[in-house]
């Protein structure tokens, strides 16, 4: 199986047209905050086989530009980000992930397992209060640091990508329950004036 | 209640599931009896106890931790993958 | 009667409001209560047993009396303290507990009955005749039971649930608070500051006093101005800390427009109405303050006797005088403060009765040392008291008597992890333990230091000691002038006396239940409690425990130490449900999971049905089509015939990787993984750790190390937690990664002779019997998406199962049903794909439900006795291999009743039907268009031994009493020809 | 033996014209004797009925009940007061329809009102495997012989129409009905019992607590207490939450680990809910008391613990339940929140049997069933004790079974993993 699943073969044949998770719920603007749905690119889950984590981390640097981040953290570079994803996980986020990484880690393409969102406007932390029980105070959980937690009762994984903004995600089957979440947050946070 | 999981930091106790008492594993074919002392029998103490949570609802880590079960008290806490290994 | 100029609502804008039906005007910064004394209303509402008439007693949420119902419809709230609810324009508050009226009140012939109500009156009677206790008693009693009423329609208002976090949490804002807050803050950490109370300053703001040189509440505003500059502060206001957990998490509920007028505009309409907050604090200042106690004496409970420290609340921050002749009791030198305060505002002070001999002199009243207050008058509103002293007893005309018997340290949040207060003798009160909670300290009044001086030194103190305990040093905030007058106190809790003297004013319980409780042995604080229920009314007992205490231990012969504790249990003051329980409302207990396909499903006339958190197609309803058996024998037979489509996206995929994959197969599955050829697929069972059945399904082997797993959609996640455990806790050393890729893929089954044919439609590849066996699997190319398909079949036809990245979801699923429709079939739902699979006899958790082994499905061979694996030790316990264990069967009628049910119990013929001669159960039903008949699968005792025999089936709930047939669990192709042709 | 002071209206009236001066002590506090024929560990809802028991049908006198705390402190007092026979598999089927029929007499026999409320117990299914289960369970209970009835959705709307019908995220289809399954008045049940044993002669020592089981060539001699060493030929535990402790006083290991269960009580209201209600999906189950409140609990914690105090995950979880099913109470408050501790086995089931120490007999494992269990575990536990047969209806309690894996009582069939009955 080396064809990389769920990348077009030949667009000639293109018959099948795509649909991405949050399809017609979003955009959402409510108070001064902005909910939009990040455009699904590629997405793979990178999983450091044993002892390979270092040669890994050096790979993904000498690839992609960005080495295995710490827990709770992510990195970002052109096009690309690789966030922190769970006890040894990362997530490869924008471009596929280089075949040569295999041998060093299990490689898994999710490019349709989330959905993903941002969440941006001055105070989005307040709004994120209502559902996540996370400290996101901005001393706290500064620009780049990414999170595995709930949101509401969903699991969830919460990155700082910006001064007032967050990537938000929750599996592509719980897209509509994440809006509607977050839709009910900024309504009651910006009812408050 | 908060359990501090290695990899995440300090998280509420709703993102994490609970196993129980963290008990030596028996070899699979070990006869029934430790098996069943091992699935059933429990010493159940009033004080510290060494026990196995998961961080289900975060990183998915199962931890090792050591809790006083009269106080709540959370003497360690371990990853159990280094614990047990 | 409002006293001009007096007061910090003084010159404020006039609000409307409504009390009982009729109209008056009160002041922005009223509450309900201070508007309603400013009105002279002075009676609010009845008691819970006797239905006495009762009128305000406190200033706080300690409040028992006072409780009015506010709203209308199905916004009516019931139980709602007049003391705390702030006034707005159109408020209409209505009386509780009382018919026709609070003045002339029916139930109010109980108190005449009082003698025979006394404690635990109803555990001695009722019993005879039998019966009757649901019949006539109970329905009586329940009539009587609550205060106010529910509108019974469901509640529509907003609520929210947050999380805050902060360095420290301060719980209060009188003066010890403010220091505590004020210190952090300077020290730069996070601070939250929460006051209950609408507006912040505690005790500051109801007494005259001066800090710094100024009026108390100047320097308040003072404090909050700077307070309020600063970005690591968050202040609070009417949000009352409910409960302190493990950790440092606190509980919080924040009232957001109890003060606000139901909402109008749109921009509000979502404006909750409380917030129940989950603080999680690094450390905790508790400077809550202390409850004054009322004083037990004969008809202590008239409207109009008050406490001491509410009559100067509602004098000095309300300018309200809750009487013009007003008369003053209590034991300590709070009592005369009251007087001065009242005197200065120019209201008449009949007498100060102190029950101190050495009570200090009155300036400008006059003070009768050594006397007490043992009776009262007035129905309605107090009209007089009786004095007894040494010169025996003399009556006074009053009609407001301001009592103090000491003040209890508010300290119920050092007592929710379990920890029980000190007695202080020189306070005569329960002080809270140092070490109660951890990184919790105590300051001010709430730590038994009731001067203003002691609680502005020790607020500070104590924000710097809880903040070392987080490594942040900080210096107190210089204390400011302030009266430091010491606090002398002498005991009293009852006078003695005949007649009734309350204790618990809302529950009607008088000094006498006490005493009855112990004489009956009751002499335990909790049995005291329970037996006269004591404390359990709406104030939780803030102003009673420590009196009752007290008497018990009087009746007892003990001390209050010896007798016991008062404990206080989450919450601090009565919570809603729907803050508590926010977000569940409507659809929102659960997260709802949807298919790719569910929008084109919906418009091929599917009906939802919910299975786990997902939403699956239960049937296509065509037209002409009236109930859903038909849609179903139309699926089965269409998918028997030519072809189905079913979306089967929801069962849990986990992707499985690494060199050590296979031996983890081997360990979770019953049966050999490792032996899988590349390309090929295998039906699997796994055992829980006990032996039973934790789970089926299939898993392909994509490669030498690369499986996917298929789980049902049920135990997906359960399936995903044991792997990890495993992997993590069992063999650690292993070199395998897995991940769920459930969402990524949508899947879908395409079963029925003309399946290939449909396939091949589809996918570049040439699918046939070489290229994809039966149980092969393998990547192809769907309209140019690389995708994945399965050869496997859950129907018992020719099927596939084929997947694509779930973007594509929706697309192929229509192609799919377009082409299938071509070929004579059409999309299936959950109802047929039930009946496909009965006809087979394969299971799903209607027959894995938790209680049955391999053993018991008659998949004993799938438990290798070549290998162990999980679970297979304790599976194999002498008591789970017992031939007569209920054991899987087909079952089909023969008698003349052809229904069967699922649920319904068997038995053997011409037995009776009883427990004793159950020998099993249906588990599943369905009727088979294929076979013309119903069948099911059941789980019966030794039930491979019965096979040819006659059962009876009895279902007493659908009326069914049928012979059956025991048969082979598969009914349909048992050669299993057609799924691998 | 008849009661020396029976309760009545009459006395009521009497006692209410006289100053209710003549109310005497329900129960001596006898000082320990030096010896005893039973000494029964734990002076709860089960100990002190087990001792009624004892004394009632079997003719002891010599008992004493030694309690650590005060009498029915323990979950007997913190509990949701609900009465039902409607489990289904055998084993639990008999005891607690032996249960059940004990309670219908109970008041009358201890001439204590009780306030035992037949008001019946809904409990509503969702989907089709739901109620499949709701109709084995039913069938189950049929055949025992106790009273069993599937309500459709029109039938409960009927007769609880506040219930979110409309816009559930679980749809209610309809439920299952025991009309003979109601609610008591705890407190009273225990004191009710105390008072009971007590005027047969039996020793109730409050304040007292077991610190070690005496045991002398495999048998049981006596106990050593707070206040002082006590000789026993039969010493019968009944320590619920704290049952591995004492167990181990006598060198055994249970199956049982300890969690902590909450429940909670609101602010008293007008009635509203007159039936005992539970949803499954929330394992929530509701009713309100005759006093107005509601009366409410769900899960357990979830882990380990002697705290008897909970957290706030399962508190809000509870409300949630409570909010996305009955909504029509959601603005009524809570009042007070509490924690027992429960003696969760691996099956979700008790045990009412010998122990390897002769003259040692165990009553645990209670789970969340105790307070309903009460009267039977009494009846079943004191008829062991005086027989050393066990009662018919609870022969299925066995110690062993986890061993052998023959009767295992799984209701929920979640396994044998303690914590998730």
């Amino acid at each position: 199986m080396t064809l990389r699943e769920g990348a077009p073969v030949a667009d000639a044949m293109m018959e099948l047209t795509e649909t991405s998770p949050c399809a017609g719920l979003l955009p959402l603007r409510i108070g001064g905050w902005a909910l939009e749905e990040v455009p699904p690119g590629a997405l793979t889950l990178i999983a450091p086989y044993k002892g390979q984590e270092q040669a890994l981390s050096a790979a993904l640097e000498a690839v992609h530009g960005m080495g295995f981040p710490a827990p709770n953290r992510s990195h970002a570079a052109r096009e690309a980000s690789l966030i922190w994803f769970g006890r040894a996980q990362a997530l490869l986020i924008g471009p596929p992930a280089a075949e040569d990484l295999a041998p060093l880690a299990a490689l898994t393409d999710v490019s349709d397992g989330w959905a993903m969102v941002r969440l941006e406007g001055a105070g989005a932390e307040d709004v994120l209060a209502r559902l996540v029980p996370l400290d996101l105070r901005p001393q706290v959980f500064e620009i780049g640091h990414s999170a595995r937690t709930e949101l509401k009762h969903m699991m969830a994984s919460i990155t700082k990508v910006e001064e007032n903004a967050f990537q938000i995600m929750v599996f592509r089957s719980l897209a509509r329950t994440l809006v509607h979440d977050l839709k009910r947050a900024m309504e009651a946070v910006a009812a408050r004036g | 209640m908060r359990i501090c999981c290695p990899l995440c930091g300090a998280r509420d106790r709703r993102e994490y599931s609970y196993r129980g008492a963290a008990l030596p594993l028996p070899d699979l074919a070990a006869d029934v009896e430790v098996w069943h002392a091992h699935v059933h029998l429990r010493q159940n103490p009033a004080g510290p106890l060494e026990e196995l949570w998961q961080h289900e609802m975060g990183c998915g880590a199962w931890l090792k931790v050591t809790r006083n079960t009269a106080t709540h008290e959370i003497l360690a806490v371990t990853l159990a993958e280094e614990a047990c290994a | 009667m409002r006293i001009s100029g007096k007061g910090l609502v003084s010159g404020n804008r006039t609000v409307n409001f409504a009390f009982n039906g009729r109209h008056y005007m009160g002041l922005e910064g009223d509450t309900l209560a201070s508007a309603l004394l400013a009105n002279g209303v002075h009676l609010l509402g009845r008691s819970f047993k006797y239905h006495r008439p009762r009128g305000i007693l406190t200033a706080g949420s300690e409040e028992p009396n006072a409780l009015v119902t506010i709203g209308k419809g199905a916004a009516l709230e019931p139980n709602i303290r007049a003391t705390q609810q702030e006034l707005f324009e159109g408020l209409a508050a209505q009386s509780q507990n009382c018919w026709p009226s609070v003045e002339r009140d029916l139930m109010a012939v109980n108190d005449l009955a009082a003698p025979f109500f006394g404690a635990g009156f109803y555990y001695k009677t009722f019993m005879w005749p039998r019966g009757f206790w649901e019949a006539l008693y109970e329905p009586l009693i329940r009539r009587a039971a609550g205060l106010g009423a529910l509108s019974g329609a469901a509640n529509k208002d907003p609520y929210e649930k947050a999380y805050a976090f902060c360095d420290l949490l301060v719980i209060g804002s009188g003066p010890a608070g403010l220091m505590a807050a004020l210190t952090a803050a300077r020290a730069g950490a996070d601070v939250i500051l929460a006051e209950e109370d609408s507006r912040m300053g505690g005790r500051l703001l109801a007494e005259v006093e001066e800090v710094d040189g100024k009026p108390a509440h100047l320097w308040v505003a003072e404090v909050l101005a700077e307070l309020e500059s600063l970005d690591n502060v968050r202040l609070m206001p009417r949000t009352a800390v409910t409960g302190a957990y493990d950790h440092g998490t606190y509980s919080a509920l924040e009232r957001v427009s109890h003060h606000l007028p139901p909402s109008q505009s749109l921009k509000t309409a979502h404006r909750p109405r409380e917030c129940f907050w989950r603080i999680h604090a690094g450390a905790s200042v508790l400077a809550s303050g202390a409850i004054e106690r009322p004083i037990a004496f004969r008809n202590n409970d008239r409207p109009g006797i008050m406490m001491a420290g509410a009559v100067r609340s509602y004098l000095n921050r309300w300018g309200v005088s809750p009487g013009e002749r007003v008369t003053v009791f209590g034991n300590n030198d709070d009592a005369h403060r009251t007087a001065r305060d009242l005197l200065a505002a120019g209201v008449h002070v009949a007498a100060v009765i102190d029950s101190r001999h050495d009570a200090p002199d009155g300036e400008g009243f006059p003070v009768l040392r050594g006397a007490v207050v043992c009776d009262s008058t007035g129905r309605q509103r107090l009209e007089s008291i009786t004095i007894r002293s040494v010169n025996g007893e003399e009556k006074i005309q009053t009609d407001c008597l301001a009592m103090s018997g000491g003040w209890n340290p508010s300290l119920h949040l050092t007592c929710h992890l379990g920890a029980r207060p000190l007695w202080r003798r020189d306070l005569a009160a329960f002080v809270p333990r140092a070490d109660a909670v951890p990184g919790m300290v105590v300051a001010g009044a709430a730590n038994g230091s009731f001067s203003t001086h002691g609680a502005l030194t020790e607020g500070a103190a104590a924000a710097v000691t809880a903040l070392a305990g987080l490594g942040t040093s900080a210096t107190a905030a210089p204390p400011p002038m302030a009266s430091d007058a010491p606090y002398r106190i002498s005991p009293l809790w009852a006078v003695p006396g005949k007649g009734r003297a309350w204790l618990d004013f809302q529950n009607d319980v008088t000094v006498k239940d006490v005493t009855q409780a112990a004489q009956e042995n009751f002499r335990s604080v909790e049995h005291m409690k329970r037996y006269t229920t004591l404390g359990m009314a709406t104030d939780q007992g803030k102003s009673s425990n420590v009196a009752a205490l007290a008497v018990l231990a009087d009746a007892t012969g003990r001390s209050i130490p010896e007798t016991g504790t008062t404990t206080f249990r989450p919450p601090f003051v009565p919570t809603s449900i729907a803050a508590m329980g926010a977000g569940a409302e409507d659809q929102g207990f659960a997260p709802q999971r949807y298919l790719t396909s569910h929008q084109v499903s919906q418009d091929h006339g599917a009906q939802d049905i919910e299975v786990g958190l997902w939403y699956r197609a239960s049937y296509f309803a065509r037209p002409g089509e009236t109930n859903w058996r038909q849609s179903c024998d139309r699926e089965v037979m269409m998918v028997r015939s030519a072809v189905g489509v079913c979306d089967v996206s929801t069962l849990g995929k986990i992707d499985i990787q690494g060199k050590d994959a296979a031996r983890l197969l081997d360990l979770v599955y019953s049966n050999t993984f490792s032996t899988l050829k590349v390309g090929r697929v295998r039906y699997g069972l796994m055992l829980r750790e006990d032996g039973f059945v934790m789970d089926d399904g299939t898993c392909a082997r994509l490669d030498e190390t690369h499986y996917v797993m298929t789980t049902t959609t049920a135990a997906a996640a359960q399936v995903m937690a044991h792997l990890e455990y495993l992997t993590q806790v069992v063999r650690p050393e292993w070199d395998v990664r897995f991940a769920s890729v459930t969402d990524h893929w949508a899947q879908f089954s395409v079963a029925g002779p003309r399946a290939r044919d449909l396939i091949n439609d589809l996918v570049e590849e040439d699918v046939n019997a070489e290229s994809f066996p039966f149980m092969g699997c393998g990547a192809v190319t769907v309209k140019g998406v690389a995708g994945r398909l399965f050869r496997i079949s859950f129907s018992g036809e020719h099927a596939y199962e084929i997947a694509v990245p779930a973007r594509y979801g929706a697309a192929l699923y229509r192609l799919l049903l377009e082409r299938a429709e071509a070929l004579g079939g059409g999309p299936y739902g959950m109802e047929a794909l039930n009946v496909l699979r009965i006809e087979k006899g394969f299971i799903t958790h209607a027959e894995i439900n938790g209680t049955t082994t391999a053993f018991d499905l008659g998949m004993q061979a799938l438990v290798s006795p070549k290998k162990s694996c999980w679970g297979k030790v304790l599976s194999e316990r002498e008591g789970l291999m017992e031939e007569d264990r209920m054991r899987l069967v087909g079952l089909k009628p023969i008698g003349a009743v052809k229904e069967i049910s699922a649920g319904a119990h068997l038995f053997e013929p011409d037995t009776t039907v009883e427990r004793e001669t159950d020998i099993g159960y249906v588990t599943s039903v369905c009727f088979s268009p294929t076979l013309g008949h119903m069948i099911g699968l059941a789980m019966v005792s030794a039930g491979p031994e019965r096979i040819g025999e006659t059962i009876r089936l009895v279902d007493h709930t659908r009326g069914i009493d049928a012979l059956c047939e025991v048969v082979e669990p598969v009914f349909y192709d048992p050669e299993g020809g057609r799924a691998r042709g | 033996m008849g009661f020396s002071e029976r309760f009545s209206g009459w006395r009521i009236l009497k006692e209410g014209l006289t100053g209710n001066k003549g109310w005497t002590a329900h129960w001596r506090d006898p000082e320990p004797k030096r010896d005893y024929d039973v000494v029964i560990v734990g002076g709860g809802g089960h100990g002190l009925a087990t001792a009624y028991y004892l004394a009632k049908e079997h003719g002891l006198r010599n008992i004493a009940v030694l309690e650590k705390g005060y009498l029915g402190g323990g979950n007997v007092g913190r509990n949701t007061t609900i009465v039902r026979a409607n489990y289904y598999l055998p084993g639990n089927s008999e005891f607690y329809s032996h249960s059940l029929k004990l309670w219908e007499g109970l008041e009358q026999d201890l001439n204590y009102n009780a306030m035992m409320s037949q008001r019946g117990m809904l409990n509503l299914f969702h989907n089709d495997g739901q109620r499949d289960a709701a109709v084995r369970r039913a069938n189950s209970i049929l055949n025992q012989g106790d009273d069993a009835e599937i309500l459709s959705r029109v039938q409960l709307r009927k007769l609880v129409p506040f219930l979110n019908y409309d816009n559930a995220r679980f749809p209610i289809m309809g439920a299952l009905l025991q009309r003979r399954a109601g609610t008591a008045r705890h407190d009273a049940v225990a004191w009710g019992f105390a008072r009971g044993a007590d005027q047969y002669g039996v020793d109730l020592i409050q304040n007292c607590e077991v610190t070690g089981i005496d045991v002398e060539g495999g048998k049981v001699v006596g106990v050593q207490t707070a206040r002082g060493p006590i000789r026993a030929r039969k010493v019968a535990l009944a320590a619920a939450g704290r049952s591995s402790q004492v167990a181990a006083m006598a060198g055994l290991t249970l199956p049982i680990e300890s969690h902590v269960l909450q429940a909670f009580v609101s602010e008293g209201i007008k009635p509203v809910i007159d039936h005992v209600i539970t949803f499954a999906e929330g394992h929530l189950y509701i009713s309100q008391s005759d006093k107005g409140g509601l009366v409410f609990g769900s899960y357990l914690d979830f882990y380990s613990s002697y705290a008897a105090r909970g957290n706030l995950p399962m508190q809000e979880h509870t409300m949630e339940a409570i909010a996305a099913m009955v909504p029509a109470v959601t603005r009524a408050r809570l009042l007070r929140s509490w924690g027992g501790i429960m003696d969760m086995t691996p099956d979700g089931s008790p045990i009412i049997d010998h122990t390897p120490v002769e003259g040692l007999y165990l009553n645990a494992g209670w789970c969340y069933g105790g307070f309903k269990a009460t009267p039977a575990s009494g009846d079943c536990f004191a008829h062991l004790i005086a027989t050393d047969r066990p009662h018919p209806a609870a022969a299925r309690f066995r110690l062993d079974r986890f061993r052998s894996g023959q009767g295992l009582m799984d209701e929920e069939g979640t396994g044998a993993q303690h914590n998730l009955h």
